[in-house]
């Protein structure tokens, strides 16, 4: 299909859903913590402002609440409390080793062709016209799992948590111009407690381990098991 | 419902009567304990009565019992097999009844709760009962577990022993797995029946590949029940460490339970009989028997020799049931007929000698605490009546004249003699071999009684306890008595036993033995009597004449009598118990002969005056079967642990990978 | 079947039993012979009888009561086998009681209550004897139920006389399976009988006994009991063997003619037997026991050639 | 309709009282008569249901099936109060946790089982997303309750565990709104259950596989299927036991709930499709791989806590297997299944409390000689083990029965597979339970104050079930097969 066939609002939408997955290829790139953390916060704000954009070009009011939702709690709300902890747990200078960076990257890209070819059996149906941001949202998910699996620090795979849900809302968005009220009111909620939980639990694991590095979460194992046994065995 | 029907509900409520008495209050008065006994002699009583009617009733009777499954209730049906199979658990629940007041008591002053004693022993017959009596695939099978599990509980009654453990866990370990194959074997027929009650898989109309692999599930299963070799190695394990009576019923009667279930399976349900069926039953009978004798003779502990000898006697009763499908498969119906009523009866005959080695067995361990033979001797002074009763069970076992272990396999050699009957001559040059490989079973297990006779009620006393053994209480005598009786009955009287059990085929098959018996009750000749007959009461009767009138003669022409002096000593010092041959010594020659049939791990250690003899025979079966496949299991289970590394990254990328994998798949 | 057939075959019982010490005694005499000497008389073995008879028995303090009920139970159960077998009639009514494989397992009977009774003492030398006695027996039997069972296929009964009579009427055959039969039963019989080449009755070297060994602690009449069994046992086998598989001359109508006529033909073959064993135990040394197995398997490889030979050549497949 | 709420939203205020409730051993009691009141409600709903039929209202939905579940969940909800009362006392007694944590944990207890409950009544599948997310962080903190390392590091795998599966479950429901859309008349109506199963076959096939595979993934990490299993026996084994025993009872049954619910949907869209049965195939796939997974996993385990949890994992797998099959008989066996497995594993859990109380560790290798230290408990978890591996008169081998005759019927080759499995997890169990139980008793080692009620009540009604099943629960079940599988059984 043309882009020339949508109108602005809608051709907005798009570059906006381009920005979002932009930031988080930023995001898996990123090193450092704090950058993370504002790079996430961008990209809720970009996820709201799509959604406000929906919002104008659909003319469902009940779109506006959401957006709204996703500022305060993407954009401002959480960032913030991140902010605070990482202050709190004096990570700011804290930059993330990470292992083979272009090749996560590389993995991002691949990700991104891959959903756009599951997606395209519906992109096909003639739905929705902002239908292809699917292939978008399902990227930005899939690259927020990506990132988790990718980073080793706790708060950074909190972000690429967060991130996911982001996606989700993208999604939500997107493709349905946006849940029944009280489901939003419900996911919001959830992701609220989640949020505040991960702030109890950098703590709890900050001191047991002294230390976010979720590799060293390690103790509950079955393999560690083998290796005692072939220490027997010897 | 038919009376005998009710003789047998019955006896399973007095069982479950029996079984709450035991759990509730088992160890707290003897008053209770001793009515617990006769509540179980009275389901014996029931029991036995129950079958005995079934046997002289036409035809089967059925009713359906208020549980199990909505589409699919409990029936219950008692017919000629079943009823036969009622008989072995009525005699030796008789016994039992008998011999159990004064061989617990022990127990009751030991750790051991007499509760689970009890409360088990009860279920555990109940649940031999209902297999036998169980006419749908479910409440058979409920019966079947509710058997090996409440066994599993009596085995694992002393469990402070890590051994008694083990071969619990083991013993469990085989029956879940055996349990398993034959629910498989039913599923088959199911799925060609439509249903899982009998009738259904009666009509099951099945592919020959199909009733071959059903038949293969169902002689694993019930041949690992059975312990049948190589699935063996679990049973001489797991029977001795019951307590003595338990051993008995699981020696004596469960294994004719899983007797039961392969004749039920093979022979009713599945129906359509293929003769590659009767040769594979016959050479995995023969090796078994021959292998059980040869293990049996190796052993020291009497429990456990008792319980290889069981593994022979199975091989043996299976060596029948091999030939009864050899030739009915053949179409040689009346031959089919023959050599299943052997198989019949030699598995009666084991329930009784069996049970009645076991309990005398139990009898020597309850006067002198020793189970190695090695440690025994010189009992027959000590204990002449168990020793009376054990002679007349190892002359039984070892299938000799006038005794009802001879008559059984005397049938069986009657029935492998028919093989010229054969078209095929494989089958022809086949079962004759299978007969000698009988005949060498006969001639190890005799040398193994002699053997287990010889060291335990022979010579002198090799131990403290065993010289300081008292005769046992006169209820565990009678007990004893009862089951030697038995044996002899039946060795000598085989035709009327015969015209009982000629109700099993006439029901299975619609035609019987009418030949067998046609002679009148004296002459028993199962094809003709120019062919072959035996008559065993006259044979006893001409033993006591020529041996009665030798020794009338020689009292009666005044010859001088006897005078006592010390053995021969070689003119040495005097012998002592020391210099008498251990049994280890007895069986070193077959040992020698036999030597790759076994893993000997034979040394002499120290030096000098402490010197000493070690000799441990074990049985090849582990190292083979068993021993590999835990080691595969392991193995895999070790493999599988990298799916569980501890990071959490990597559990991320696993739910990635899943997901990605399944989307790639629906697209 | 008559009482006169019942009485007669009561007769031959008796005159198997008392004919037994007779054959061991020419066994005895022609072996000396043959080794240059002039040998024991015939009537020996009956004098010895009756000596033993009129000495008391001495019996060891440990010995049990199965100790001095065993001899009676061997002897009793070995000549019940004996009247089993056709020695000058064929058709007897005793064929009724019990067939073959009832002899062998009398025979086992017997040989069970002599093994326990070597074993009762409790001294070295009977365990030791009765360990071996089991080992030989135990390998010997399927070898001699096997060559039974070829004939008995053959014959298509497992009654003795009926074996008899059908090999006797079926007109002369060269029959692979006999021949290999025959053989395995001559070697089993050497080895049941415990003659050279497996057993020695004449040593006195306890370490190499077996039979000996178990009966060592035996004396007066049940010493004598138990030899009387040993002949006995020597001679069923020779009747076996003679008139199973040359059942010429055996008495197959009850006419006196016919009766003595089968008495002289047994007789004949006996002693033409009783000459072979001679000779080969002089010519054989006793082989170590380790030896016995071996000898022992050849006995079953006859058998079963025998047998498979019946199936494959006689019948067909 | 009232009893509907009682049942509901008994545990919602229950939560807020207990966490303002200062009182400890008030609150145990407290907690108990929540529960009670809660089961009140439940079986007045199951006998309004099974009188008057299932009945839908604004936002709720009932049915025989799920009517079951709330059931057997309040029912086990109560007995595990009733077990946790003295437990947690012992556990506050020996000083593992402070007051405030005790708080949080009876407010908790209720959070949770408010949320099941909501799982399972509501009729909207957004709010059941909702609530199974709530069900998360509602234990999370359990699970963490104690504070040691390996509390902390299992409850953050959990967390984030779950937390992915459920966002993508959420994705699923996304694209499961976005097929309906365009189906219905009334878009808004997009994630009510009811509309969604009346329409199911107008929603788009792809748009639904696509929804199905998300949803799969994501509330089969909850289930516990390999390879998405690895938070459970982490779960289970850290967190407090009453907790392990409601995890592997309740949460892992209303998962499985969710996924049978959106199987109907899926294929109810699939129908006439060249691959209608692809739901069945993807669960029968995962079903098989957890069960023989877990099945080995169960010869290494030192833990025995995390030794049952595998058992766990292996019974879901064999419940998702058999739903995946489909056909009547395969349902009422998983049905089944479920009840026996649900009641049977928590009575387990509540022996193996008190096991790890008596020998003072989970440490497979340090519990010895139960028997003969504190038979009750050394009988209790025996018996319950012999339940849990099949063996008749317990129900479990009532419903194995069914299990491996459906698969003999549908997939004859399949069965040589479970029957494979179930021996290898026998063997794994035994081979651990063995010397725990049996055996001489380890000096120094006392009995400890323990309340086998819930024990007692679980297996007596398991072994109920595996001698005869009463009339009114088969009816029960066969409606609920009804439901599931399109076609009665009886």
């Amino acid at each position: 299909m043309n882009l020339l066939h949508l109108t602005l609002t809608e051709q907005a939408v798009f570059v906006l859903a381009a920005l979002v997955l932009f930031t988080s290829f930023a995001l898996l790139a990123q090193a450092r913590l704090l950058a993370a953390v504002h790079a996430f916060a961008w990209q809720g704000a970009l996820v709201a402002a799509a959604t406000a954009l929906m919002a104008a070009a659909g003319g469902e009011s009940h779109l506006y609440l959401s957006a709204a939702l996703t500022l305060g709690l993407k954009a401002i709300l959480i960032p913030w409390m991140l902010h605070r902890l990482i202050r709190r747990l004096a990570l700011e200078r804290h930059v993330e080793s990470m292992t083979h960076p272009a090749l996560v990257t590389m993995a991002g890209a691949a990700i991104v062709i891959f959903c756009y070819w599951v997606v395209l059996p519906i992109a096909r149906l003639e739905l929705a016209a902002t239908r292809n941001i699917l292939a978008i949202s399902l990227s930005v998910v899939l690259l927020g799992l990506l990132m988790m699996v990718a980073r080793r620090q706790a708060v950074s795979q909190v972000i690429g948590f967060m991130s996911m849900e982001n996606g989700l809302f993208l999604a939500a968005v997107a493709a349905t111009s946006g849940m029944p009220l009280v489901v939003e009111l419900g996911v919001a909620f959830d992701v609220l407690v989640a949020a505040v939980l991960f702030g109890v639990f950098f703590l709890q694991i900050r001191d047991s381990i002294d230390s976010l590095d979720v590799d060293r979460l390690n103790r509950l194992t079955e393999t560690e098991l083998e290796a005692a046994e072939q220490e027997g065995e010897r | 419902m038919a009376i005998h029907l009710q003789f047998a509900l019955g006896s399973i409520l007095t069982l479950l009567a029996a079984a709450l008495l035991g759990f509730t209050c088992g160890q707290h008065s003897s008053r209770l304990r001793r009515l617990y006994f006769v509540l179980i002699g009275v389901a014996g009583v029931l029991a036995l009565l129950a079958g005995l009617g079934a046997l002289n009733t036409a035809g089967p009777v059925s009713v359906e019992l208020p549980f199990g499954l909505p589409w699919l209730p409990w029936q219950v049906r008692l017919d000629a097999l079943s009823g036969f199979f009622l008989l072995p658990i009525g005699l030796v629940s008789i016994a039992v009844s008998l011999y159990g007041p004064g061989y617990v008591r022990e127990f009751a002053h030991g750790g051991d709760p007499l509760a689970v004693l009890g409360g088990f022993t009860g279920l555990f017959i109940i649940g031999m009962s209902l297999v036998v009596l169980a006419d749908d695939a479910f409440l058979f099978m409920v019966a079947w577990e509710l058997m090996s599990v409440s066994s599993y509980f009596l085995v694992a009654f002393q469990h402070e022993q890590a051994a008694n453990r083990r071969a619990a866990f083991l013993y469990l370990l085989m029956a879940h797995i055996g349990g398993l194959s034959i629910l498989l074997g039913y599923g088959v027929l199911a799925g060609f029946g439509h249903g899982f009650d009998f009738d259904s898989l009666r009509t099951a109309e099945l592919s020959p590949l199909w009733a071959t692999v059903a038949f293969g599930l169902a002689f694993l299963g019930f041949g690992m029940k059975a312990g049948l070799v190589p699935l063996h190695a679990w049973l001489p394990e797991a029977h001795p460490v019951a307590p003595s009576h338990i051993s008995a019923m699981m020696s004596g009667v469960m294994l004719k339970v899983a007797v039961y279930g392969f004749i039920r399976f093979v022979f009713d349900l599945i129906g359509t009989l293929q003769w590659g069926w009767g040769v594979a039953v016959l050479a995995v009978g023969s090796v078994s028997a021959v292998m059980g004798a040869l293990y049996a003779l190796q052993q020291n502990d009497i429990k456990r020799l008792l319980a290889y000898s069981s593994v022979e006697n199975i091989g043996i009763v299976f060596i029948g049931l091999g030939l009864s499908l050899v030739f009915l498969s053949s179409g040689h119906h009346l031959l089919g007929v023959l050599a299943l009523v052997a198989a019949l009866y030699h598995a009666l005959n084991h329930a009784l000698f069996k049970s009645l080695l076991f309990l005398g067995a139990g009898a020597v361990l309850h006067a002198s605490h020793e189970r190695d033979m090695e440690h025994m001797g010189g009992l027959l002074r000590r204990m002449p009546w168990t020793g009376l009763f054990f002679l007349i069970g190892c002359i039984s076992i070892s299938a000799l004249p006038p005794f009802n272990g001879f008559v059984s396999e005397w049938l069986t050699f009657q029935a492998a003699l028919q093989a010229w009957h054969l078209e095929s001559g494989v089958l022809r040059s086949l079962v004759p071999i299978a007969a000698a490989m009988l005949a060498l079973t006969g001639a190890l297990a005799a040398a193994g009684f002699v053997k287990a006779y010889g060291v335990a009620f022979l010579g002198q006393a090799r131990s403290r306890h065993v010289r300081r053994a008292r005769e046992v209480s006169p209820g565990m005598l009678a007990a004893q008595a009862w089951l030697a009786l038995l044996c002899l009955l039946l060795g000598i009287l085989p035709v009327p036993v015969i015209n009982l059990i000629d109700a099993v085929p006439v029901q299975l098959f619609g035609s019987g033995l009418e030949q067998a018996t046609a002679h009148g009750w004296l002459w028993l000749t199962p094809i003709a009597p120019e062919t072959a007959s035996y008559s065993p009461l006259l044979v006893l009767l001409a033993l006591a004449l020529v041996g009665g009138g030798a020794y009338w003669l020689l009292k009666r022409f005044g010859l001088p009598g006897t005078r006592r002096a010390d053995a021969w000593d070689c003119g040495f010092s005097a012998p002592d118990a020391r210099m008498q041959y251990t049994g280890t010594a007895f069986s070193q020659p077959m040992r020698r002969v036999f030597r790759p049939l076994f893993r000997i791990d034979e040394a002499v250690d120290g030096e000098g005056e402490g010197r000493r003899y070690r000799l441990q025979v074990s049985d090849r079966a582990w190292a083979l079967l068993y021993a590999p496949v835990a080691s595969g299991v392991q193995r895999a289970a070790r493999r599988i642990t990298w799916l569980q590394s501890g990071s959490v990254r990597a559990y991320l990328g696993w739910s990635l990978a899943t997901l990605l994998a399944l989307l790639w798949v629906i697209s | 079947m008559s009482a006169a057939s019942w009485l007669l075959a009561l007769l031959q019982a008796l005159l198997f039993i008392a004919a037994a010490p007779l054959l061991a005694a020419w066994v005895k005499r022609v072996k000396s012979r043959l080794q240059n000497r002039r040998g024991p008389a015939l009537l020996q073995p009956y004098r010895d009888l009756r000596k033993l008879f009129a000495k008391e028995s001495v019996v060891a303090h440990t010995a049990s009561p199965l100790f001095r009920a065993a001899p009676y139970v061997v002897f009793a159960a070995t000549c019940l086998a004996a009247a089993l077998i056709p020695l000058v009639a064929a058709q007897l009514p005793t064929a009724a009681v019990a067939d073959v494989i009832v002899l062998v397992g009398l025979l086992g009977l017997a040989r069970f209550f002599l093994a326990l009774a070597g074993m009762d003492v409790g001294t070295a030398f009977g365990g030791m004897g009765s360990s071996r006695e089991m080992l030989v027996s135990g390998l010997a039997e399927p070898a001699l139920l096997l060559a039974v069972f070829t004939l008995a296929m053959s014959a298509h009964t497992t009654n003795l006389a009926s074996v008899i009579d059908y090999v006797g009427r079926a007109d002369f055959a060269l029959r692979p399976s006999f021949m290999f039969a025959f053989g395995a039963m001559l070697l089993v019989a050497v080895a049941e009988t415990g003659r050279v080449p497996v057993d020695n009755p004449a040593t006195h070297l306890e370490l190499t006994m077996i039979h000996e060994a178990m009966i060592l602690e035996y004396s007066g009449r049940h010493l004598a009991l138990m030899e009387w069994a040993a002949q006995l046992k020597l001679m069923i086998y020779g009747v076996l063997v003679a008139n199973v598989f040359f059942p010429w001359g055996i008495a197959t109508e009850l006419t006196p003619a016919a009766l003595g006529m089968g008495l002289l033909a047994v007789t004949a073959k006996l002693a033409l037997l009783g000459i072979a064993l001679a000779l080969s135990e002089t010519v054989l040394a006793k082989m170590r026991l380790f030896r016995a197995p071996l000898y022992l398997n050849v006995a079953f490889l006859l058998a079963l050639l025998g047998l498979l030979s019946h199936v494959i050549l006689e019948v067909g497949a | 309709m009232n009893a509907l709420l009682l049942t509901v939203f008994t545990p919602a205020v229950g939560a807020v009282l207990l966490a303002l409730l200062p009182s400890l051993p008030l609150a145990g009691w407290l907690n108990i008569l929540l529960s009670t009141l809660s089961l009140a409600g439940a079986v007045g709903l199951a006998l309004d249901v099974l009188a008057g039929g299932p009945f839908t209202t604004a936002n709720f939905h009932i049915d025989a099936f799920n009517v079951y579940l709330v059931v057997l969940t309040a029912f086990i909800g109560v007995t595990t109060s009733i077990f946790s009362r003295p437990y947690m006392r012992h556990v506050c007694d020996s000083g593992r946790v402070t007051h405030r944590h005790m708080r949080l944990y009876h407010a908790m207890f209720q959070g949770f089982m408010f949320t099941m409950l909501l799982a399972l009544t509501t009729d909207n599948l957004g709010v059941m997303w909702v609530a199974v997310e709530g069900a998360t962080l509602a234990t999370v903190l359990l699970v963490s309750l104690y504070r040691t390392p390996e509390a902390v590091e299992a409850a953050w795998k959990y967390f984030i565990l779950c937390g992915v599966g459920i966002a993508q479950a959420l994705f699923g429901t996304v694209l499961l709104y976005f097929a309906a859309q365009h189906a219905l008349a009334d878009p808004a109506s997009g994630l009510t259950w009811t509309v969604l199963y009346a329409h199911a076959g107008e929603l788009h096939p792809t748009v639904m596989s696509i929804a199905f595979v998300f949803l799969l993934v994501g509330y089969g990490t909850k289930v516990g299927l390999v390879p998405l299993h690895n938070w459970l026996p982490d779960a289970h084994s850290e967190g407090p036991t009453p907790m392990s025993a409601v995890l592997s009872g309740l949460l892992l049954n209303v998962a499985l709930y969710a996924v049978v619910r959106l199987k109907m949907l899926t294929d109810g869209a699939l129908a006439g499709g060249d691959d209608a049965q692809l739901a069945g195939h993807l669960m029968m796939g995962f079903g098989l791989v957890s069960f023989l997974v877990a099945g080995l996993f169960l010869h290494r385990q030192r833990d025995i806590k995390r030794m049952f949890s595998y058992s766990s994992i292996e019974h879901m797998g064999l419940i998702t297997f058999a739903f995946g099959i489909g056909g009547p008989l395969a349902t009422f066996g998983a049905l089944l299944h479920m009840l026996v497995h649900s009641l049977t594993k928590s009575a387990i859990f509540v022996t193996v409390g008190h096991a790890t109380h008596i020998a003072g560790t989970q440490t497979i290798d340090h519990i010895r000689g139960l028997i003969r230290t504190q038979p009750a408990v050394g009988w209790g978890l025996l018996l319950g083990v012999v339940a849990i591996a099949g063996f008749p008169p317990f129900g479990v081998f009532t419903s194995e029965f069914l299990l491996l005759s459906a698969t003999m019927q549908s997939w004859p080759w399949l069965t040589v597979a479970l029957l494979v499995g179930l021996a290898v997890a026998f063997a794994g169990l035994f081979r651990h339970l063995h010397p725990m139980v049996y055996g001489a008793r380890p000096e120094g080692q006392i009995p400890v104050s323990a309340n086998m009620l819930p024990v007692m009540l679980h297996l007596g009604l398991v072994l109920w079930l595996g001698l005869s099943i009463p009339d009114f629960l088969s009816r029960w079940l066969d409606q609920a097969t009804q439901l599931i599988a399109g076609s009665h059984l009886l």
